[in-house]
C-alpha cells in the first residue's frame, strides 16, 4: 500500500512514496518552475519511476505546498504547517518547536505532546527572514547558495543589517562592503538578521524543547548557528530537511486511509487527459 | 584645433547599474553602463575609463566630472557630487527642453520631478522606503517567471486580460505572484498587471508633485515598454522616453559638470 | 559572535544649555527610583495631558514612558524591548513608542526586576498608570495593556478638543465642563490612592510655575527669529524636555532662564549655529527621529539650519478669564483655549489651525523651506502632514520636502534614501536662490 | 418581484443604487462613518443615513497625495471613492472623532472634497457618567447645527419613532441571528456580510422588510447536508467585503459569530426609550463595545478582562463557537493594542486564536489561504 505526498514549495517541488510500513520508497527533489502541474507530473512520475510504481498503483495522493490547489491528480489538499508537523512527529517525536525556513516564507509551529499542531505563526508578508531574502544576496555577492553557510562560520564578528526589506538590505549590504565590511561578515550579518527575525516570530508561541529547524534554510550550516546562538541551545535538523513537508503529506495520506477516507479517483483521471 | 574642445564626463552610481556619459558642448559622446556588482568602486572606474577610451581620450583631458546617484559617496576619483534628482532633471531638459515633470525609475526607488523651463528642480517627490514601485521589484517577478529582462516589455505588451495586484508591497507581491501562477494565470497577464500596479504607485507620486506636460521617463524603467503603457495610461498622458533612458541621469550629470552651476 | 560598532546617532548642539538637558532626563528616572525607594507614590503617565501640573501638586513623581521610549532610541537600545513587544503579539506597526513601553514592562516582568543595562537605570514599577486621549489613541489604551504585566490601577482621562469648523460659543461650555469633570475624575482617584487631598493652593503654585516656564520658553522661540540662528530644533527636541516634564518645578523655570540668557547673548553678539548660515528650515513636524538626529549636522553640513519648528513646541501664551477661580477649571479653560487658539485665524484664511500656524512660523522666521518627518508608527503626528503640504503649497512656493521613517524603529530608516532625498532638496534651495 | 436574497445580492454590489434613487427622489442623503453617528437622529429629519465604505477590491490610486500610506487604509479607501466622485451624491458628510485617522480624515475630507453639510461628532472614549453627559451635548449640537442647515426644528415625536424603527431593525438582525445558532447554520457568514452591508445605504424600514423576507425564505430553505465543521467567531474592525469569510467558509468553516465595526457592533444593542428619546440614544451609542472606547478599570486583571469582553463570552457560548479569527485592518491603533488582551481572554477560555492583519484588500486575501487553512486543520 503505497502513499504519496508532493510538496509544490515556491522554489522547489519535492515528492515522496513511502510503503504501508512508512518506508521511503522514492523522493526527488526539483525547482519549481512557472508551470506548476507539468512539474508536478514531472516530479512525481520520476518517483513513480524510482519506485517501480504507476500513479493507479498508489492508495493516496496529498498535495502541500504554496502550489497544493494546482495539483489536479491529489486526493487531498493539506497545508505545509499540518504536514511539517506530521513529518517531524515521524522523524523526530520529541520534537515541540518546528521552525520551517522555506523558498517564501517562514513558519513556526508548535505541538502538543502527541505530535499535534498547537499553534503556529507565519512570517508576515514580508520576504525578509525567508530563503528568498539569502538567494536575492547571494546573486548580488556573486556567491553560490550552498555556500553561504560556511562562508559565514569564518566570520569573527557581523554587520548588522537593520533593513526588513530584501531590496533594501541589498542596497545595504552594498554599501556596507563599500565600506570596508568582509564578505563572511555581511554574510554573517545577513544570518544573524534572519535569525533574529524567524525567532522573534517564534516567540509568540513560547520556546520549547525540542526544536527543530527544517525546510530550505536548514540546508544552511550558518543560519542554522546563528539559530542556536538565539534560542541558546542546540537544534535537530532532520537527515533531509527540504523533504520534511513531503513525507509529512504521504504520511498525512496513510491517516487518511486508516481513516476510512477514500480517495477521489475522479480528479485523478484528469490527469490522463492533462499528459497528452 | 582638437585640443581646445572641452570634455565633461557624468558618473551615475546606481543600485543595479553603473552608468557614465562623456558629452562635450551638450553633446553626447561615449556612453557605457555596467552591472553594480559588489564593488562600486572598480565599477566607477571601469565605466569612466570606457567612455575615455571609446572617445580616444586621456584622463587629463576632462574638465569636469560630476559623480551622482546613490553611490556617490565611494566614487574612487575626486568628482563633485550631485544628487541624481537635479542630475536627471539636467539631462531631462536638454534631451526635452518642452519637459516640465520627469519621472525616473531605477533600480531601488522611483523619483518623480517637477521641472522649470530652465531644467531646475521645483518639487520632487521619492517613492517610499518599500520596493513595490522600483525597477528591482519587477526583476524580481521576472525572475520568478522564467522572464528575461528585455522581454518583459513586449510580454506584457500582449497580455489580453491583466491579473489584478493592489497591493502594495513589493515582496508580498512576489508571494502573490507565486499564488497566481499556481492558480493558473499566464505570465504576460500577470507581468501586466504587475506593470499596472506599478503604474499606480508611480502616478501617486506623479500627481503629489502636479504633473504638468511634458512628462518624461527615465531610467531602467525606460527600457520597458509595457511600463511605459501602464504609466501613460494611468496619467492619461503622453509619456516621452529618451533614447537611452538608462544614462540619461549620467548624461544630465556631464552637463551639470559642463555648467558649473552654483548648486 | 560579536556586533561590529554602530554609526553615530546623536546630534551636534548648538547652545550649552541644551547639552545640560541629559542632566534632567537622567534626572526623571532618578527621582522616580529614589521616591520609590522612600515608599512615595511614582506614575505612569502621558507627557502633555493637561493634568501635569496636578500630578506635580499631589507629590506624585511622573515617569513619562513616552520620553523612555526616546531615550532607549537615542542610546539605541530599543531593538529588544521592540522584539520583546512584538513577540507578545503587538503589531509591528503599532506606535513603536507603546511597543517599546509594552516590551519593557513585559521584559521586566519576565526578568523579575529591570532589564540589564537598560538606559539611565531603567522605569521602576509604578504605583499607578494614568492615561490620556490628548494628542493620540494609543495614549489611553496603551496602560490598559500594560495592564498584562502590571496589576496596578490606571485611570485614564479624555481631553477634549472641538474641530475647527465649530461654532466656538455653542460648544465652549460643555467642553471646558467636561475637561474639568475628567480632572476631579483624575484627582479623586489620586486622592484614594495616595491617601491625600489635594491641595488647591499647591495647585495654584504648579500652574504658576509652568506657566512661568512657558512663558520664558515662548520668549525664548521669539528670539530665533534672529539671523543667524542662536538654536537650532536639535536643540529645541533636547530643552523641551523641561516644559514637558518638570511642569510645575523651579527647575524648569530656572532652565528656561538661563537658556533665555544664552540664547539673548547669542543673538546680540550674532553668533550662530553655524558659520555660514545660507538656508533657514522649518521642521514642520512630526516627532523627531530619535534613532539618527544627526541627521540635523548633515542639513548643517550644507549650510542649512533648522530655524523654528512645530512638533514639540509650546502653546502661545492664553488668557484665562479673571473670573475663574478654580484651579482646576483654569486648567480645563486653558486647555481649551490652547487647542482653539488658531481657530479664528484659520476660519479667516486657510481653513486649518496647522497650516495657520506653520504660515505664521514661514513669515516670522524668515524660513526657506520646510522638511516634515513622517514616522511610519505614529499615526497622530504624521496624518496631515501631506494636506498641510498641500494648502501650504497654495500660500507659498517655498520647497518642502516629507522624509520618512519612524521616530524610533530603526528598521523603518534607510540612511541612503534620506542622504538622496536631502541633496536634492538642498539643491533645489539653491536652484532658488540662484535664480 | 425578486426574492429578497436577490435584491440584497444586488444591494450589497451596488450599495449607492437606492441612495442616489432616493436623493433623485429629492430626499437628503447623509454619509457617515463608523458606529457612532445615530441612524435615528438624521431618520428624523427625514434624511437617509447612509453608512460610507471604501472598496476593498479596488486599489487606492488616489488618496495617496492628500493622505500618508500610513494611515488606516480603510479610511483611505472611502476618502480615494470620494475623490473619484462616487460620493457626490451626499449631501452630508458627517464624522464621528471615533479615531486620530477619522479625525485627520475629517478635515482632510471637508477641505478637497467638501459636501453641502459637514460635521464633527466628538465622542469620548472614556465611559461614564460625565463623558454620557459630554457625548449628549455633542448630539445636541449636532442636532443644532442640523436644524441650522435643514431650516426645520427636531420633531421630538419623529426621533421617537426613529427609535422604534431602529429597535426594530435591530430585532430582526437579531433574529437572522438567530439561524447561525443551529448546526449546520441555516445562513452561512458571507449572507450576513451580505444582509448588513446592503444595509447600510438605504432606509431601515426598507431593510427590515427585506431582512424579514429573507428569514423567511432562508426558512423555507432545504437544510445544508455536511459533515461537522468547525464554527467560527470573527473579531476586528471593518470587513465590508465578503471576499475573507468566504475564504474561510471555502477552507471548511461555518462563521456564526462576529463582533466586528460592519457586523454586531452596529446593532446588537436597542436604544432605550427614554422620556427624552436623545438620552437613550446618548447612553446607547456612547457604550457600543468598540476598541476606540475605555472601559474603566476595575479591581483584577482577570475582573477587567471579564468586565470588557463578557458579551463576547455570551456570544462564544450561545453560537456554541469553536475557534476565534481576528481580522484587523493594518494601522489601526487601538484594535492592535485590543487584540492581544482579547486574545489572552479567549485562549483563558480555551478558544483558540487566530490573528491575521490586512490591508484592507481583496487582493492579499488569498495570500492568507494557508494560515486560514492550517488554523482550521488545527482545531478541526
Ligand atoms: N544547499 C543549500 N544551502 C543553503 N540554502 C539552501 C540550499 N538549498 C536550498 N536552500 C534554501 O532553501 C530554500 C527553498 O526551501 P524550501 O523549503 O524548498 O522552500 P519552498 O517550500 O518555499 O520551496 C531556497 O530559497 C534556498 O534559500
Ligand atoms: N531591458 C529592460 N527591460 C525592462 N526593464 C529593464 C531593462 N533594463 C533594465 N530594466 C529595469 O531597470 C532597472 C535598473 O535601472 P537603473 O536605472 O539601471 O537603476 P539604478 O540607477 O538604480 O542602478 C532594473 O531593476 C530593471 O527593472
Ligand atoms: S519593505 Fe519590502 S519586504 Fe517590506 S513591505 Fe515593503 S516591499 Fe515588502
Ligand atoms: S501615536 Fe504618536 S503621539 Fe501617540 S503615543 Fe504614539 S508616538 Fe505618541
Ligand atoms: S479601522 Fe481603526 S483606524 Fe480605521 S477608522 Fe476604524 S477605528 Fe479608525
Amino acid at each position: 500500500m503505497p502513499f504519496a505526498g508532493i510538496d509544490i514549495g515556491s522554489t522547489m517541488t519535492k515528492a515522496i512514496i513511502v510503503d504501508h510500513e512508512e518506508r521511503i520508497l522514492a523522493s526527488v527533489i526539483g525547482p519549481t518552475g512557472a508551470e506548476h502541474r507539468h512539474l508536478a507530473l514531472k516530479v512525481i512520475d520520476e518517483a513513480l519511476q524510482k519506485a517501480s510504481l504507476a500513479m493507479e498503483g498508489l492508495d493516496f495522493i496529498v498535495a502541500t505546498g504554496y502550489g497544493r490547489i494546482s495539483v489536479p491528480f491529489a486526493d487531498k489538499q493539506i497545508t505545509e504547517i499540518t504536514c511539517h508537523a506530521r513529518g517531524i512527529r515521524a522523524l523526530l517525536p520529541t520534537v515541540r518547536i518546528i521552525i520551517d525556513i522555506g523558498g517564501q516564507d517562514s513558519k513556526g509551529i508548535k505541538l502538543d505532546n502527541e505530535g499535534k499542531v498547537a499553534n503556529f505563526v507565519m512570517n508576515d508578508k514580508c520576504a525578509a527572514g525567508t530563503g528568498r531574502f539569502l538567494e536575492v544576496i547571494a546573486e548580488t555577492l556573486g556567491l553560490k547558495l550552498d555556500r553561504l553557510g560556511k562562508i559565514s562560520l569564518t566570520a569573527e564578528a557581523y554587520v548588522q543589517i537593520s533593513n526588513t526589506c530584501t531590496v533594501f538590505a541589498e542596497h545595504e549590504v552594498t554599501s556596507r562592503l563599500a565600506e570596508g565590511a568582509s564578505i563572511p561578515e555581511i554574510v554573517a550579518g545577513l544570518h544573524e538578521a534572519i535569525a533574529g527575525r524567524v525567532i522573534n516570530m517564534v516567540r509568540h508561541l513560547g520556546m520549547e524543547k525540542d526544536v527543530v529547524v527544517t525546510g530550505g534554510g536548514a540546508m544552511n550550516i550558518g543560519l542554522v548557528r546563528a539559530i542556536e546562538n538565539k534560542v541558546g541551545f542546540p537544534v535537530l535538523i532532520p537527515p533531509e530537511p527540504l523533504l520534511t513537508g513531503a513525507l509529512g503529506a504521504a504520511l498525512a495520506g496513510h491517516d487518511f486511509v486508516r481513516r476510512g477516507v477514500t480517495p477521489d479517483h475522479g480528479r485523478r483521471r484528469e490527469r490522463v487527459t492533462f499528459f497528452q | 584645433m582638437k585640443d581646445y574642445i572641452k570634455y565633461y564626463a557624468g558618473v551615475d552610481i546606481g543600485s543595479v547599474s553603473i552608468k557614465a556619459a562623456l558629452v562635450s558642448n551638450r553633446r553626447l559622446i561615449a556612453t557605457k553602463l555596467v552591472a553594480s556588482g559588489a564593488s562600486y568602486k572598480d565599477a566607477a572606474q571601469k565605466v569612466l575609463y570606457s567612455v575615455l577610451v571609446q572617445a580616444g581620450l586621456d584622463a587629463e583631458r576632462l574638465s569636469g566630472i560630476v559623480v551622482t546617484g546613490l553611490g556617490s559617496e565611494s566614487a574612487p576619483f575626486p568628482a563633485r557630487q550631485i544628487s541624481d534628482i537635479s542630475c536627471q532633471a539636467m539631462g531631462c531638459h536638454y534631451l526635452f527642453p518642452s519637459a516640465r515633470t520627469v519621472i525616473n525609475i531605477g533600480g531601488q526607488f522611483t523619483k518623480v520631478a517637477k521641472i522649470t523651463p530652465q531644467g531646475r528642480v521645483v518639487d520632487f517627490l521619492m517613492s517610499e522606503k518599500c520596493a513595490a514601485g522600483s525597477g528591482r521589484f519587477l526583476q524580481v517577478i521576472a525572475r520568478i517567471l522564467h522572464v528575461t529582462l528585455e522581454n518583459i516589455g513586449p510580454l506584457s505588451l500582449q497580455s489580453r486580460e491583466p491579473v489584478e495586484f493592489s497591493t502594495n508591497c513589493a515582496v508580498f507581491a512576489e508571494s502573490e505572484t507565486v499564488s497566481r501562477i499556481a492558480e493558473g494565470a499566464r505570465a504576460e497577464d500577470i507581468l501586466a498587471g504587475v506593470h499596472r500596479a506599478m503604474a499606480i504607485k508611480v502616478a501617486m507620486l506623479v500627481k503629489g508633485v502636479k504633473m504638468e506636460p511634458d512628462v518624461v521617463l527615465m531610467g531602467g524603467g525606460g527600457e520597458d515598454a509595457g511600463l511605459v503603457l501602464a504609466i501613460g495610461e494611468a496619467l492619461g498622458t503622453r509619456i516621452l522616453v529618451p533614447e537611452q533612458p538608462r544614462v540619461s541621469t549620467a548624461y544630465g550629470a556631464a552637463c551639470l559638470a559642463e555648467l558649473d552651476l552654483a548648486l | 559572535m560579536e556586533q561590529k560598532e554602530q554609526t553615530k546617532t546623536t546630534a551636534v548642539k548648538g547652545t550649552d544649555m541644551a547639552r545640560k538637558v541629559r542632566g534632567l532626563v537622567k534626572n526623571i528616572y532618578r527621582s522616580a527610583h529614589e521616591a520609590k525607594a522612600q515608599g512615595k507614590k511614582v506614575a505612569y503617565m502621558m507627557v502633555s495631558s493637561q493634568y501635569d501640573e496636578i500630578i506635580r501638586a499631589m507629590d506624585v513623581v511622573p515617569i513619562p514612558t513616552e520620553n523612555y521610549a526616546g531615550l532607549c532610541a537615542a542610546k539605541r537600545e530599543m531593538d529588544r524591548f521592540l522584539l520583546k513587544a512584538e513577540a507578545d503579539g503587538y503589531s509591528q506597526v503599532l506606535c513603536s513608542y507603546a511597543r517599546i513601553g509594552l516590551g519593557f514592562d513585559s521584559l521586566r516582568k519576565e526578568l523579575g526586576g529591570i532589564p540589564e543595562g537598560a538606559p539611565d537605570g531603567g522605569m521602576p514599577t509604578p504605583d499607578m498608570m494614568l492615561g490620556s486621549s490628548a494628542v493620540c489613541d494609543p495614549r489611553y489604551k496603551w496602560f490598559q495593556a500594560a495592564g498584562r504585566y502590571l496589576d496596578v490601577p490606571t485611570y485614564s482621562i479624555d481631553v477634549v478638543w472641538p474641530p475647527v469648523d465649530a461654532d466656538l460659543k455653542a460648544v465652549r461650555d460643555h467642553y471646558i465642563q467636561y475637561q474639568k469633570e475628567q480632572f476631579q475624575g483624575l484627582i479623586s482617584f489620586m486622592e484614594q490612592q495616595t491617601g491625600k487631598k489635594l491641595n488647591k493652593e499647591r495647585l495654584w503654585e504648579t500652574i504658576r510655575l509652568s506657566d512661568e516656564a512657558w512663558r520664558l520658553w515662548y520668549e525664548i522661540d521669539r528670539m530665533r527669529v534672529a539671523i543667524p540662528s542662536p538654536m537650532p530644533a536639535q536643540d529645541h527636541f533636547s530643552v523641551m524636555v523641561a516644559g514637558y516634564y518638570y511642569p510645575g518645578m523651579q527647575e524648569a523655570v530656572d532652565f528656561y532662564q538661563s537658556l533665555y540668557d544664552e540664547v539673548k547673548y547669542k543673538v546680540e553678539n550674532k553668533i550662530g549655529v553655524i558659520p555660514d548660515e545660507k538656508y533657514r528650515i522649518l521642521y514642520g513636524g512630526g516627532l523627531p527621529p530619535w534613532h539618527t538626529l544627526w541627521i540635523f549636522n548633515y542639513f548643517e553640513s550644507f549650510g542649512a539650519v533648522f530655524a523654528i519648528e512645530r512638533q514639540y513646541r509650546a502653546y502661545d501664551p492664553v488668557e484665562v478669564p479673571s473670573s475663574v477661580k478654580d484651579p482646576v477649571e483654569f486648567l480645563a479653560w486653558r486647555s481649551f483655549l490652547r487647542a482653539t487658539q488658531f481657530y479664528e485665524k484659520a476660519r479667516a484664511n486657510s481653513g486649518n489651525p496647522t497650516v495657520e500656524r506653520l504660515l505664521g512660523m514661514i513669515d516670522r522666521y524668515a524660513i526657506d523651506g520646510v522638511v516634515f518627518h513622517a514616522c511610519r508608527s505614529c499615526r497622530a503626528t504624521t496624518i496631515g502632514q501631506v494636506h498641510y503640504k498641500n494648502i501650504l503649497g497654495r500660500y507659498t512656493d517655498i520647497p518642502m520636502m516629507q522624509l520618512v521613517s519612524d521616530m524610533v524603529d530603526l528598521r523603518d530608516y534607510s540612511e541612503a534614501q534620506w542622504k538622496a532625498q536631502i541633496g536634492a532638496f538642498i539643491e533645489t534651495l539653491a536652484g532658488r536662490s540662484a535664480r | 418581484m425578486k426574492p429578497a436574497s436577490i435584491q440584497l445580492d444586488e444591494l450589497y454590489v451596488q450599495r449607492d443604487k437606492h441612495a442616489k434613487e432616493l436623493r433623485d427622489s429629492g430626499k437628503k442623503v447623509i454619509g457617515y462613518f463608523c458606529c457612532f453617528v445615530p441612524d435615528e437622529i438624521i431618520t428624523a429629519f427625514d434624511m437617509v443615513p447612509y453608512r460610507i465604505q471604501g472598496s476593498q477590491n479596488k486599489a487606492i490610486d488616489q488618496a495617496d497625495a492628500y493622505i500618508e500610506p500610513m494611515a488606516c487604509p480603510f479610511v483611505r479607501s472611502c476618502f480615494n471613492k470620494a475623490l473619484k466622485g462616487e460620493y457626490d451624491f451626499l449631501d452630508g458628510f458627517v464624522a464621528p472623532h471615533s479615531c486620530d485617522t477619522v479625525e485627520r480624515m475629517y478635515n482632510i475630507w471637508c477641505q478637497n472634497k467638501p459636501a453641502p453639510f459637514n460635521h464633527l461628532i466628538n465622542v469620548p472614549h472614556m465611559m461614564g457618567p460625565s463623558s454620557e453627559k459630554f457625548y449628549r451635548q455633542e448630539l445636541d449640537y449636532f442636532v443644532k447645527s442640523l436644524e441650522n442647515w435643514t431650516g426645520h426644528n427636531l420633531d421630538t415625536g419623529k426621533l421617537r419613532d426613529a427609535v422604534r424603527l431602529y429597535n426594530e431593525r435591530r430585532a430582526v438582525l437579531r433574529a437572522l441571528y438567530d439561524l447561525r445558532k443551529s448546526d449546520p447554520p441555516l445562513v452561512l457568514g458571507t449572507e450576513i456580510t451580505t444582509v448588513l452591508v446592503a444595509g447600510m445605504g438605504i432606509p431601515a424600514a426598507k431593510h427590515i422588510e427585506l431582512v424579514k423576507q429573507f428569514i423567511d425564505e432562508v426558512k423555507g430553505r432545504p437544510l445544508p447536508q455536511t459533515q461537522k465543521l468547525p464554527r467560527i467567531f470573527i473579531w476586528g474592525n471593518e470587513l465590508d467585503d465578503i471576499a475573507f469569510i468566504k475564504l474561510v467558509e471555502e477552507c471548511g468553516a461555518w462563521v456564526v459569530m462576529d463582533d466586528l465595526c460592519t457586523g454586531t457592533r452596529f446593532f446588537w444593542e436597542d436604544v432605550p426609550e427614554t422620556a427624552d428619546p436623545l438620552d437613550g440614544i446618548a447612553t446607547r451609542y456612547l457604550y457600543t463595545h468598540c476598541p476606540r472606547s475605555n472601559v474603566p478599570q476595575t479591581k483584577t486583571r482577570a475582573g477587567d478582562l471579564e468586565n470588557r469582553y463578557s458579551y463576547i463570552n455570551d456570544f462564544i457560548k450561545e453560537w456554541v463557537v469553536n475557534g476565534a479569527i481576528f481580522y484587523i485592518v493594518r494601522y489601526c491603533d487601538t484594535c492592535e493594542l485590543e487584540g492581544p488582551d482579547l486574545r489572552e481572554y479567549l485562549n483563558g477560555m480555551g478558544l483558540p486564536v487566530l490573528m491575521i492583519e490586512d490591508d484592507y484588500s481583496t487582493s492579499t486575501i488569498g495570500q492568507l489561504r494557508t494560515r486560514v487553512q492550517a488554523f482550521l486543520e488545527m482545531i478541526g
